[in-house]
């Protein structure tokens, strides 16, 4: 196994990001109990960062326990459980935010009470917690932008489907707002119409074979894991061997289809690795030791090119890994 | 089917001598809700702390808010599918308006206002379609309620566009949220006094006595002079108004205007009446069966949460729950006779 | 107990020894006896709640007795199912119909014992049995219509065909004619007649006595889930019977009411409804007077009725309510204009079954201020009020807290009558206000009609039970086709009369 | 002609209630209307592809409320389905995963095998549904919500929501996405699950029980038709159906995935069949019908996106249209109601 730690990163505390190496502390002073809520676990990219949190918990030898949401449209139930995280006596909570705004009363109650939390994965208002590693979404949505530019002939005419995932999600929004900003900077990149739509394979198939038809002259498809997944076997269909598929973010099935060459690139912003820091922020918290309040992985694009030099130790847990959802330190 | 059970309920009132085996029946859930807060107690002590009994009491009081607006339409035979995009686009609504009546510069109570206003606003126009398309064009309440679901979903998400809501005034949260009526927390105290002053209207008025019979026999009531369409527009209005009062509180909670707040909660809603003890046959059901599921329903997450039950298996003795709770209430109801 | 001994060689069809029937909190049946020999028509006559249907349900294999023995044509038959008693012979036709509304004729007649070759149906085959069976018992069936597209009539006569399909041993009747007229009556007994001369047994259920006299072999008395006693038709007199029955003597069937016509309360003129069911009738009801609509199934009496209060919907005509226009009728404003409505299908479109008889009975009066102020009841004033009004009418049990469904129907028409002295009204409308409830219950509804009119009020009685509007109405119209085919008072009031306008028509139109 | 007869002539040949329009409703017409108003305007709808992927689309959403219309008719409700083919699809592609490591190569074997794992879920399923809607009585509403969340919470255990790979590329190519005579393989077993039903409806003892169950329990029971068999069918069909649609999906898609399915393949489904006039007091409803109204609800769908509205827009006129559509229906058939 690849060692994670250096990891690059952006150090955003003082706002402006700056390059910076995370090194997380070797061992917790005691046995905290640390909470961890999820939004859900039903994609390989919070298995991701549950698998960081895991490691990371029993190397620093503390407890944990996960709660997941069930899903982005269960904002209410992740309220509640952050009360009974309170209730239960955590030392820290760490939070996969449904919703950053939505939870920013919590983060209130929780800084009156003197429980630390820290950001993990999703973004959140500024300032809201002491500590949180995660990456501009509008920014990572703009590397995936970036990257379609690269791989484009600068005088190709490049006509841009969007299927950003659930509307009202948040981070749909975001990314489609980065990934739309960054585009726009070549004229000849046109987005012709943005589908919103649940992030499951079955509709966005659907959304595609729609686009497909609505949309004869689109030659770009950019949107969810699971667009770009359902987006591969449409495509074939239709005979449209020209279209370009780009995902917003990871899983193990875009890895696939890039070394197969079905996908032309993904965006990550290594999953495990937030994992693993925001255990860390959690403990530096509770024993008051200095803590990057604002850490940012280095969003990449991976393409052809660069995933052999993709440390995958960070992107994906091990295909053999089943998530767990506690931690019993030693 | 549905006569079945009604005929089951017939027989029992009227009955006053109870044997202490006969009380117990009668008394299944909630003594069935003691036993569980026990059991998870003696796995995690932390459970009956009075912090989480406190937390308990706080999530239980929206979702029975939420359960009650249901039992409201379920009474009468209904069901209302769109409660929770309504309490989603509420939410939206809400905070655009007071972010908006802020950024013109109006003072706190204008704001305040301007935010009740467009809420209940959009709760009662949600209330009044699904009510004048029921009752009034006959379309079945699970196609009424659906359309107005997409409809309120495609509103929420439009009129936000898709991101929370920010600007939603410290006072408002403050208010609806950080409060206390004499040291109970507003939510609480909001559902407390809406559950009296609901089971009041219920038992002790017109509109209250119309929705059982109507539920009970549509036909009956209409013969009998009830004004039924009347009545159920009624119901449906109070419903989504519950669900707009609902969706304020829990916009005071987040701090912001969420057009995502509302996801699931139609289901968890109709969950908590049902297994509280509601019939969706009509008639049978009141504050009382909606606070109790929604109770049931909290204590099961809770706990299983203090005592780290993971993920998917809480969902799978969720599911389990609710078919044992509601096999009970029904073995209930045919010893209570 | 005085079972008369069976003379005859062979023992009886069915005999029943000691059965036992306990619902939660009633004993239905209590050590029943009961003896029905082949080719013997067995009347069961008792109050509502006797037992009738509770003992024909045990007898059909519906619900299993609690304690007893059951022999059938000789043999013991334990854990008997409908399927077996069906296959035995034993054929109920039900008081509450076992019809499947959304099926048609011909799929209900075979429900439960379909033709069919592993699990698919022989449709053409059944046809042709269902057409001969109809065609047989002479009714006017069409096999491929609806259920819910008939009249109650002609639901009651497919559940008689439904229970003749097959080899019949047996046949059930519980009150077969409630909803029949006399032509499809007639016709039923003549049905009767012939079963019998096939040696097959009837149990029948009746609380018309007309019926009892003409049909009975013997009857078996039945009161509070008890055999009373067995007796011999032809040996028996009514008053004998209703005395064994009620346990006290009642002599009369019909009051008599003491009309004094007075201004006219109710004007109909050139009524059509939408559907046709009512063309161009003109009459009129007079406060102090009951006024009778007779008419044959489907005649449109109901619907005239149900069109004045606003249940069914007009196409043209004009409606006069003590000399005021009446437009757009809806039963709310009926109420308030004081007219009332008394439903022939009571569990239908009458009570709400499992709320309280206290609610039921006051749910046409919620808008009043006795009842309610500022759209808050007052339910002391309520409880008060209607227990006034049961009392009054002698509900049994007197416990107005009782669901109503746990009433007898004799009772439940007690509630819906009940309604009536919530408010002030002038004009009633009675629809079958007798079907299916016992002689001591009917006589207490017609001394309710008799008060009301003697009280000035406009009573308005709609029957297919010829006697009963013949003894109560002052004058009475006679419907067919939807119109008006006469006009009876006085002396003309006979049933020779009322029969040759249904059939003096009959017999125009067949000529033409 | 003898118009005596008509003085006790059933009520309805007054009234055109049950007239053929009143019988299969505004549905068919309304559909052309849609299909006709779309040809018009974009030449796009009609294209062979857009045709080929309405009709898969349609198969799948027909085949689950094929299922759910039978339970509803025999006065039921199944909320179970959407899990159910979410369960299917990842147990299908697990079992799958599993026999092509076992038995490398045989690609019948591995196929069948993971097919049978998949149908025997959905069976599975149907069997505690029926089990606790027959024998214990409790409502069909709670149990499937019981059994939905219960269903949910397996197939997410089972894979912890990441998609499933592993399956044959036979399974995939071969079935999922292949093409007999120009139409998809899915198009197909829809019409012989459609056929199947509606030949069940009409002329076999079960379908007949069916409506009788649904039609007025009570007179089922006392004519003799046993309830608790033909109740436990209806909720095993629906959800082997609901499987089957799964097992379809994973084919297309090429891999098991959680995510299938959810609220919204439930909502569709029971939607379709409402729409279809199926009624939710049971009793009525011809699968035909049902099917007509899927393929309604996903032309619809197919047009706002062929109409370039935008998606977080589509919501509000999907609603606005499927209450419309249901109320014109409704407003056709009100002639003969009463009260
Ligand atoms: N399913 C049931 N559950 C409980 N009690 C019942 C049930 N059916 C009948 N009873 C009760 O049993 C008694 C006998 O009822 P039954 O229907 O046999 O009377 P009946 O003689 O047929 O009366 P009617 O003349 O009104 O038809 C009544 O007190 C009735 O309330
Ligand atoms: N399909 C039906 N379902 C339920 N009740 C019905 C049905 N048809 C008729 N009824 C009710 O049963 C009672 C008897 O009605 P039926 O149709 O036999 O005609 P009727 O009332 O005798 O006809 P009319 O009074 O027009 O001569 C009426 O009160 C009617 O409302
Ligand atoms: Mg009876
Ligand atoms: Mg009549």
């Amino acid at each position: 196994e690849t060692p994670w730690f250096p990891m690059k990163v952006y150090d955003a505390s003082s706002g402006t990001p700056k390059p910076a190496e995370y090194t997380p502390l070797p061992k917790a002073e005691k046995p905290y109990k640390l909470c961890v809520l999820f939004p859900h676990m039903k994609d390989s990219f919070w298995v991701a960062v549950a698998y960081g949190i895991v490691k990371q918990a029993e190397t620093m030898n503390v407890n944990m326990t996960l709660y997941e949401a069930g899903g982005y449209e269960n904002l209410p139930k992740q309220l509640s459980q952050f009360d009974d995280c309170m209730a239960s006596g955590a030392d820290a909570i760490i939070v996969g935010a449904i919703s950053g705004a939505g939870l920013s009363k919590k983060f209130e109650e929780a800084k009156a009470k003197g429980v630390p939390v820290v950001g993990v994965a999703n973004p959140l208002p500024p300032n809201a917690l002491p500590a949180a590693i995660y990456v501009d979404f509008v920014a990572m949505g703009g590397v995936t932008g970036e990257g379609l530019l690269a791989q484009a002939k600068p005088d190709a005419k490049l006509n841009i489907v969007t299927f950003p995932g659930p509307a009202g999600s948040g981070w749909a929004e975001s990314f489609n707002e980065g990934f739309k900003k960054a585009v726009a900077k070549n004229p000849n990149a046109k987005v012709l119409a943005e589908k919103f739509g649940d992030s499951g394979v079955a509709v966005q198939l659907q959304l595609i074979q729609d686009a497909l038809q609505a949309y004869p002259g689109m030659n770009v498809i950019w949107g969810t894991a699971p667009t770009a997944e359902a987006a591969i076997g449409a495509v074939a269909e239709a005979g449209r061997s020209d279209m370009k598929i780009m995902s917003s973010y990871e899983n193990q099935a875009m890895l696939d289809a890039l070394n197969r060459g079905d996908v032309l690139a993904f965006a990550t912003q290594y999953p495990v690795g937030e994992g693993a820091v925001s255990v860390d922020q959690a403990v530096r918290l509770i024993e008051k030791k200095p803590v990057m309040s604002l850490a940012q992985p280095l969003a990449s694009a991976v393409d052809k090119t660069t995933v052999p030099k993709l440390q995958m130790g960070l992107v994906l847990a091990p295909g053999s890994w089943k998530p767990v959802y506690s931690v019993k330190a030693k | 089917m549905s006569d079945l059970e009604l005929s089951v309920a017939a027989k029992d009132t009227g009955q006053t001598r109870r044997l202490p085996a006969e009380w117990l029946w009668s008394a299944m859930l909630p003594i069935a809700l003691v036993v569980l807060l026990l059991g998870f107690a003696a796995v995690d002590s932390r459970v009956l702390s009075p912090a989480n009994l406190l937390n308990i009491a706080q999530q239980t009081s929206y979702l029975a808010l939420f359960a009650m607006a249901q039992t409201v339409v379920i009474l009468t035979r209904g069901f209302d599918l769109a409660l929770g995009p309504t309490v989603s686009m509420v939410s939206v609504g809400t905070a655009l308006a007071m972010a908006g009546a802020t950024a013109s510069g109006h003072d706190t109570t204008t704001v305040l206002l301007a935010g009740l206003g467009a809420g209940f606003g959009l709760g009662i126009a949600c209330g009044l379609f699904n009510g004048v398309v029921i009752a009034l064009l006959g379309v079945n309440p699970f196609v009424a309620t659906l359309g107005s679901y997409n409809i309120a979903i495609g509103v929420a998400t439009t009129l936000s566009a898709g991101r929370p809501v920010q600007g939603v005034p410290g006072t408002f949260s403050q208010i609806f949220y950080g409060g206390n009526i004499f040291g109970v927390p507003a939510a609480i105290a909001i559902t407390v006094a809406i559950g009296i002053v609901l089971q009041l209207m219920l038992a002790r008025t017109v509109f209250g006595r119309s929705l059982y019979i109507i539920g009970t026999n549509p036909r009956a009531a209409a013969v009998a002079g009830l004004p039924v369409k009347r009545i159920l527009v009624l119901t449906y209005v109070l419903c989504s108004a519950l669900a707009a009062l609902g969706a304020i509180m829990m916009t005071a909670r987040t701090g912001s205007g969420e057009p995502n707040l509302g996801g699931s909660l139609s289901l968890q809603a109709i969950a908590g009446a049902v297994v509280g003890g509601t019939s969706l046959a009509g008639g049978r059901g009141g504050v009382g069966t909606a606070v109790l599921g929604a109770l049931f329903v909290t204590i099961l997450s809770n706990g299983m949460n203090l005592t780290r039950i993971d993920g998917y298996v809480q969902m799978v003795v969720l599911g389990a729950i609710v078919i044992i709770g509601v096999l009970l209430d029904r073995l209930r109801l045919e010893r209570r006779q | 107990m005085d079972v008369d001994i069976d003379l005859k060689q062979t023992g009886p069809l069915l005999a029943l020894r000691g059965i036992s029937k306990r619902f939660t909190g009633v004993r239905a049946l209590d050590r029943v006896d009961l003896d029905v020999r082949a080719g013997e028509l067995h009347v069961l006559f008792g109050e509502n709640g006797a037992g009738k249907s509770t003992l024909i349900n045990v007898v059909s294999g519906t619900f299993p007795p609690d304690e007893g023995t059951f022999h059938f044509g000789g043999e013991e038959i334990r854990h008997l199912t409908p399927q077996r008693a069906r296959a035995i012979g034993i054929s109920p036709v039900f008081q509450e119909f076992s019809l499947v509304p959304s099926l048609t004729v011909e799929e209900n007649l075979f429900l439960g014992r379909e033709v069919s070759s592993s699990g698919v149906l022989r449709a053409r085959e059944m046809r042709k049995r269902a057409r001969a069976l109809i065609d047989e018992l002479g009714f006017d069936l069409d096999p491929s219509q609806r259920v819910d597209d008939l009249s109650r009539a002609h639901q009651q006569m497919t559940e008689i065909a439904k229970a003749l399909l097959g080899r019949v041993r047996l046949l059930i009747l519980d009150e077969p004619t409630a909803s029949l007229t006399e032509r499809e009556t007639g016709r039923l007994f003549e049905l009767i007649a012939r079963l019998k001369s096939q040696n097959v047994g009837l149990i029948y259920v009746s609380h018309r006595m007309r019926e009892i006299r003409a049909l009975a072999d013997r009857v078996t008395v039945l009161r509070d889930g008890r055999h009373i006693r067995t007796l011999n038709a032809a040996t028996s007199t009514d008053g004998e019977l209703v005395e064994l029955m009620t346990g006290r003597k009642i002599d009369l069937l019909f009051p008599t009411i003491a009309h004094k016509p007075d201004k006219v309360m109710v004007d109909v003129e050139n009524l059509t409804l939408t559907d046709g069911s009512v063309r161009d009738v003109n009459f009129y009801a007079q406060a102090g007077e009951i006024t009778g609509i007779a008419g044959l199934v489907g005649c449109g009496k109901s619907e005239l009725i149900r069109a004045i209060y606003g249940l069914e919907p007009m196409a043209s005509g004009v409606v006069r309510i003590d000399g005021l226009r009446y437009e757009f009728p809806t039963p709310r404003r009926s109420l308030k204009h004081g007219i009332a409505y008394f439903p022939a299908n009571r569990i239908a479109e009458g009570l709400a079954l499992s709320r309280p008889i206290r609610e039921n009975a006051s749910m046409t009066g919620l808008d009043l201020p006795a009842f309610a102020r500022f759209g808050v009841l007052r339910q002391a004033a309520e409880r008060i009020t209607i227990a006034g009004i049961m009392e009054q009418l002698q509900l049994r049990p007197p416990n107005i807290e009782r669901a109503a469904g746990a009433l007898s129907g004799g009772n439940r028409q007690k509630v819906m009558l009940g309604r009536a002295l919530t408010r002030e009204l002038t004009v009633f409308l009675f629809d079958e206000p007798s079907v299916g409830i016992d002689v001591g219950a009917k006589l207490e509804v017609y001394e309710f009609m008799k008060r009301l009119v003697e009280a000035g009020a406009a009573v308005i009685v709609v029957s297919s039970e010829l006697p009963e509007v013949l003894a109560l109405s002052n004058r009475l119209y006679v419907m067919h086709h939807g119109r008006i085919a006469a006009e009876l008072k006085g002396a003309e009031k006979t049933e020779q009369n009322v029969l040759a306008s249904f059939f003096r028509d009959h017999l125009a139109a067949e000529v033409a | 002609m003898s118009t005596a007869l008509t003085a006790t002539q059933p009520r309805t040949s007054t009234g055109s209630g049950r007239s053929i329009a009143g019988w299969i409703g505004l549905l068919p017409a309304l559909l052309v209307a849609l299909v006709a108003g779309m040809s018009a305007i974009d030449p796009q709808f009609y294209g062979i592809i857009n045709i080929l992927n309405i009709l898969r689309n349609a198969s799948f959403l027909a085949i689950v409320a094929c299922g759910q219309a039978l339970v509803i008719i025999a006065g039921g409700f199944d909320l179970s389905v959407g899990a159910v083919v979410a369960l299917a699809s990842v147990v299908t592609a697990k079992t799958m995963a599993a026999a092509a490591v076992a038995f490398p190569g045989n690609n019948a074997l591995i196929i069948a095998s993971g097919v049978a794992a998949g149908l025997g879920c959905g069976l599975l399923v149907g069997l505690v549904n029926g089990f606790c809607v027959a024998k214990l009585k409790v409502s069909g509403f709670v149990v499937t919500l019981g059994t939905m969340s219960a269903t949910a919470g397996v197939g997410l255990m089972i894979t912890s929501g990441i998609p499933v790979y592993g399956m044959p590329e036979a399974f995939v190519k071969g079935f999922g996405r292949a093409q007999v005579l120009g139409l998809p393989t899915a198009v197909y077993l829809a019409l012989a699950v459609i056929l199947v039903t509606m030949f069940a409806q009409r002329r076999t003892l079960f379908g007949r029980y069916v409506y009788a169950i649904g039609g007025n329990v009570d007179a089922a029971v006392v004519s003799g038709v046993s309830i608790q068999r033909h109740i436990v069918g209806t909720y095993v069909l629906s959800s082997v159906l609901a499987a089957l649609a799964g097992i379809l999906l994973t084919a297309q898609v090429g891999s098991g995935q959680a995510s299938f399915g959810g609220d919204r393949m439930m909502l569709q489904s029971i939607a379709a069949a409402v729409i279809g006039g199926v009624s939710l007091r049971g009793g009525v409803g011809r699968v035909e019908i049902v099917a007509i109204s899927a393929l309604f609800l996903t032309i619809l769908g197919n047009a706002l996106n062929l109409l370039h509205i935008d998606s977080r827009l589509q919501p509000v006129f999907l609603g606005v249209i499927m209450v419309a559509a249901v109320a014109l229906d409704e407003l056709s058939r009100r002639r003969k109601s009463r009260v």
